[in-house]
């Protein structure tokens, strides 16, 4: 448990006993917390003077089907324009969990919440707008998955004067 | 249709029918249709290296009201396939399409859930244009083969 | 007399002549297909909201007015270039007095704030 | 009294006006519903999605290998970053030391494609303002630049040149004279572009103060890269975690004062003499040597050798059918493009398939704050605010 990045070791004073597991490897360390008090921590990573992590890089989701017991694991990256210092939190999400939004923290977790709700099914409550983003509207499961078909489940096969026509793959 | 398919195929005909295909291929006004990397090589193509104005097609249109050349340059994902073909069907006749790079032509590398394998599924396609992206004067070479086409046509074949 | 008018006969023929062909060719002989969709409204490919008859600022009525205002001022100028010649010195100040006359509502109008839009 | 009255009672109704997929100045296929009350912008949302290609969703099930032509055509206009950017998340995974010769082709083919980059950005957001000319001197200065890497790397756009561990192919010495003529001339055509747009009065008119954006408020909104610098704040990537030997050149940070719409065009044009100054620096660092790192699992053997020594062929087999295994483990490695911070999460389970390919593109982030800096604009201005901040679709719709 490699305490000298700055971050947890003021996370582990101020809020004992809240990061589950510290993953440092690569040069970077990544710590795992309960969604619970992913809020309270986020709103402190940003807001303290001394680590000021203000920029929400990357928020990703991962699905670790089987591999682990949780089946989801959103993942925030986050950088500090100040002190250039990177910090990774991941949270684990289980099957149709739901996890609070951190659009009040950073404005920046707007698109990539709405993109990792579409792409894994991951609900984000208290996002102000969390509908579809890059597929089309009535599109059918969620396509990151990995038990979603890379080739999708229905492709269009022609078109007509007005539209396309849709047909389920076999 | 228009007065020429009631007048068959004479000498009369043969003329206008040359003039008519003469003018028609000599300005040939493309729609701007830019949507991946291949929109940036048919920029390319426009611009003072290539010059795409010694074929009479520079004129981008952006409406399709005004444009007789559809040049589908790029990837058409799912979401965007409805609006090819709405962009296709709101083009004037005559009309002809070039399907610029192999993502157009047949998908191209991404062969994935979000992706049309090629744009020949929803409109009918006159020249493919191979290549990711094909060089401008790939491009160019396709233009001419469609300006070929025009040359060849009759008027029966519009009907 | 009457030739003065008589070239200007011949150029408006020329350009209906011109512009009657080339419609008259384009309508006879071009391929029409009339379909639903392609009389639909063209919103950059998809599906158009609200129709067309709608109602709009005021303030574009307001731009439109200024335009066509200084548009015609500018119209004047043609005939008057035509025959600059002959005029001579009389021309330029009757027209200068007529310019400065539609400088000054020029001015007006813009401290008035008729241009900027908010 | 009137005035109130007129305030109070005229209720004119917004009108929606679609700036749609196909639209001639919004740099590609995006879709924006601009809510207008007369001219004035009251509400945008971006659509986005309609390039949206599935490329993590395929990244997944292909090998590392095999990814590389992927991140070509994420951000198209900067395909070399793109390379440079997986590369080296790669190569840390794997643990590489790339060759010192191989590192600094990657920084002069990268600051090359910089310039590129933002010619193509210069080019089109001038003619989206009205000024018909800049692009045809920018996309002059573009191909020559095009002419380099068809010498070099073997294509004009999307050449997959930077590979993981090393570069594809050696610089000539031919190529490196091109570099040398080129980025002896470049800066006088800069000043070219300057004379016509920076003290031009319509330029100066549509672009000062268009599109503000403070500092803090780019920063909570995601925006990185230039956009971002010309609010001022002092941040590069190049310099503050410098990657692939950037910490041994000089060069130095643009900023902006009130980030608008001319601040990021003044922040661009300074980057372009700045990327001209790296390539310099560059050209004299070049120093003869090996161009891949010599780790025979992962680097394919050259031709030649595969023809005649078994163990390169078979090195070769292993690598092309089934891929070189990667240790287990996720790394988030982020690099400077032109338009902001490209970051790759690679999570991989020690398999020769990456488990799972997050990319940050810096324009998904940068095109949220089109929120913020259209609203109450002119409709005229929204043009100019989308080309400032330099969106690709095929980065933001991945």
């Amino acid at each position: 448990m490699s305490q000298e990045n700055p971050a947890v070791k003021k996370l582990n004073t101020v809020f004992p006993g809240v990061i589950k597991k510290v993953i440092s490897g690569w040069g970077e360390t990544a710590i795992i917390v309960d969604k619970a008090d992913l809020e309270k921590i986020g709103r402190f990573l940003k807001e303290d003077p001394e680590l000021q992590f203000d920029l929400l890089s990357d928020l990703g989701g991962v699905d670790y089907q089987g591999k682990k017991e949780k089946r989801f694991e959103v993942v925030y990256q986050l950088y500090s324009t100040k002190t250039h210092q990177r910090l990774r939190i991941k949270v684990e999400v289980g099957e149709n969990e739901s996890i609070p939004s951190v659009t009040t923290i950073w404005r920046a977790a707007e698109w990539p919440e709405r993109e990792c709700y579409e792409m894994f099914g991951i609900e984000f409550e208290g996002h102000p707008g969390l509908n579809r983003l890059l597929t089309i509207e009535e599109f059918d499961g969620f396509p990151l998955r990995k038990d979603y078909p890379l080739l999708g489940k229905a492709e269009i096969v022609a078109g007509y004067e007005g539209g396309v026509r849709w047909q389920k793959r076999s | 249709m228009g007065l020429e398919t009631h007048l068959g195929d004479n000498i009369l005909t043969t003329k206008l029918e040359w003039l008519v295909n003469w003018s028609r291929r000599s300005s040939l006004w493309p729609a701007t249709f830019g949507l991946a990397c291949c929109a940036i090589e048919m920029m390319a193509t426009c611009m003072p290296r290539y010059d795409l104005a010694r074929f009479g097609a520079e004129v981008f249109r952006a409406s399709p009201r005004q444009a007789d050349l559809m040049i589908v340059a790029g990837t058409v994902s799912n979401k965007m396939a409805s609006v090819v073909r709405r962009i296709y069907d709101q083009m004037p006749e005559p009309k002809w399409v070039i399907a610029m790079g192999a993502c157009a032509a047949t998908g191209g590398i991404f062969n994935s859930y979000a992706v049309l394998q090629g744009v020949d599924r929803i409109i009918p396609v006159d020249v493919y244009v191979p290549g990711c992206p094909p060089k401008p004067e790939g491009l160019i070479y396709a233009i001419m083969q469609v300006q070929n086409k025009i040359k060849h046509e009759k008027f029966s074949d519009r009907t | 007399m009457l030739n003065e008018y008589f070239n200007i006969l011949i150029l408006m023929i020329i350009v209906l002549g011109f512009a009657g062909i080339t419609l008259l060719l384009s309508a006879l002989l071009g391929p029409k297909k009339k379909i639903e969709v392609k009389l639909m409204p063209y919103e950059c490919g998809v599906d158009p909201i609200g129709t067309a008859r709608h109602r709009f600022s005021i303030k574009f009525y307001i731009t439109t007015m200024i335009f066509i205002l200084f548009d015609i001022e500018a119209l004047f100028l043609y005939p008057w270039a035509v025959i600059y010649r002959r005029l001579g010195l009389f021309g330029l100040v009757e027209m200068g007095v007529f310019i400065l006359l539609l400088l000054i509502g020029f001015v007006y109008v813009w401290k008035k704030g008729a241009f900027e839009w908010d | 009294m009137a005035e109130a009255l007129l305030k109070t009672q005229l209720r004119t109704e917004t009108m929606i006006l679609h700036m749609g997929p196909q639209h001639p100045s919004t740099h590609g296929v995006l879709r924006v519903d601009l809510e207008l009350d007369g001219e004035v912008i009251v509400k945008v949302n971006p659509y986005i999605g309609h390039l949206h290609r599935g490329i993590e969703k395929l990244a997944e099930n292909k090998t590392f290998h095999q990814v590389i032509p992927l991140t070509d055509r994420l951000d198209y206009l900067s395909p070399m970053i793109n390379n440079l950017g997986y590369a080296l998340a790669v190569e840390r995974l794997l643990g590489l030391k790339v060759p010192e010769r191989a590192q600094v082709i990657r920084v002069i083919m990268a600051e090359l494609t910089r310039i590129q980059s933002h010619l193509v950005w210069l080019g089109t957001h001038v003619l989206d303002i009205g000024a018909m000319s800049p692009i045809m001197y920018c996309f002059r200065e573009r191909e020559q630049i095009l002419d380099i890497f068809e010498m070099v790397a073997g294509a004009r756009m999307n050449p997959s040149y930077i590979r993981i561990g090393g570069v594809n192919g050696d610089l000539t010495s031919e190529a490196i004279d091109k570099i040398g003529t080129f980025v002896e001339n470049f800066p006088a055509h800069i000043k070219e572009y300057e004379d016509l747009l920076t003290n031009n009065p319509i330029w100066v008119n549509r672009t000062k103060g268009v599109g503000k954006i403070t500092g803090e408020e780019a920063i909570n909104l995601g925006t990185t890269g230039p956009t971002l610098r010309s609010c001022g704040v002092k941040w590069d990537l190049r310099k503050t975690n410098p990657y692939s030997g950037y910490e041994t050149y000089e060069f130095d940070i643009i900023l902006g004062e009130n980030g608008d719409v001319y601040d990021r065009y003044r922040v661009r044009i300074e980057e372009m003499k700045q990327s001209v100054e790296l390539v310099k620096q560059g050209l004299k660092k070049l120093k003869p040597g090996p161009i891949y790192a010599d780790e025979a699992k992962v680097i394919p053997p050259p031709k030649e050798k595969v023809m005649t020594d078994i163990g390169a062929l078979i090195h070769h087999f292993k690598i092309m059918s089934e891929g070189f295994k990667v240790p287990e483990g996720e790394v988030y490695q982020a690099i400077e493009t032109p338009r902001g911070e490209l970051g790759f999460y690679i999570v991989s389970d020690g398999s020769s398939k990456p488990y799972r390919v997050k990319i940050k593109t810096p324009s998904f982030m940068n095109l949220m704050a089109l929120e913020t800096l259209a609203k109450g604009r002119l409709l005229a201005d929204i043009v100019a605010i989308i080309g400032s901040i330099d969106i690709v679709l095929g980065e933001i719709d991945k």
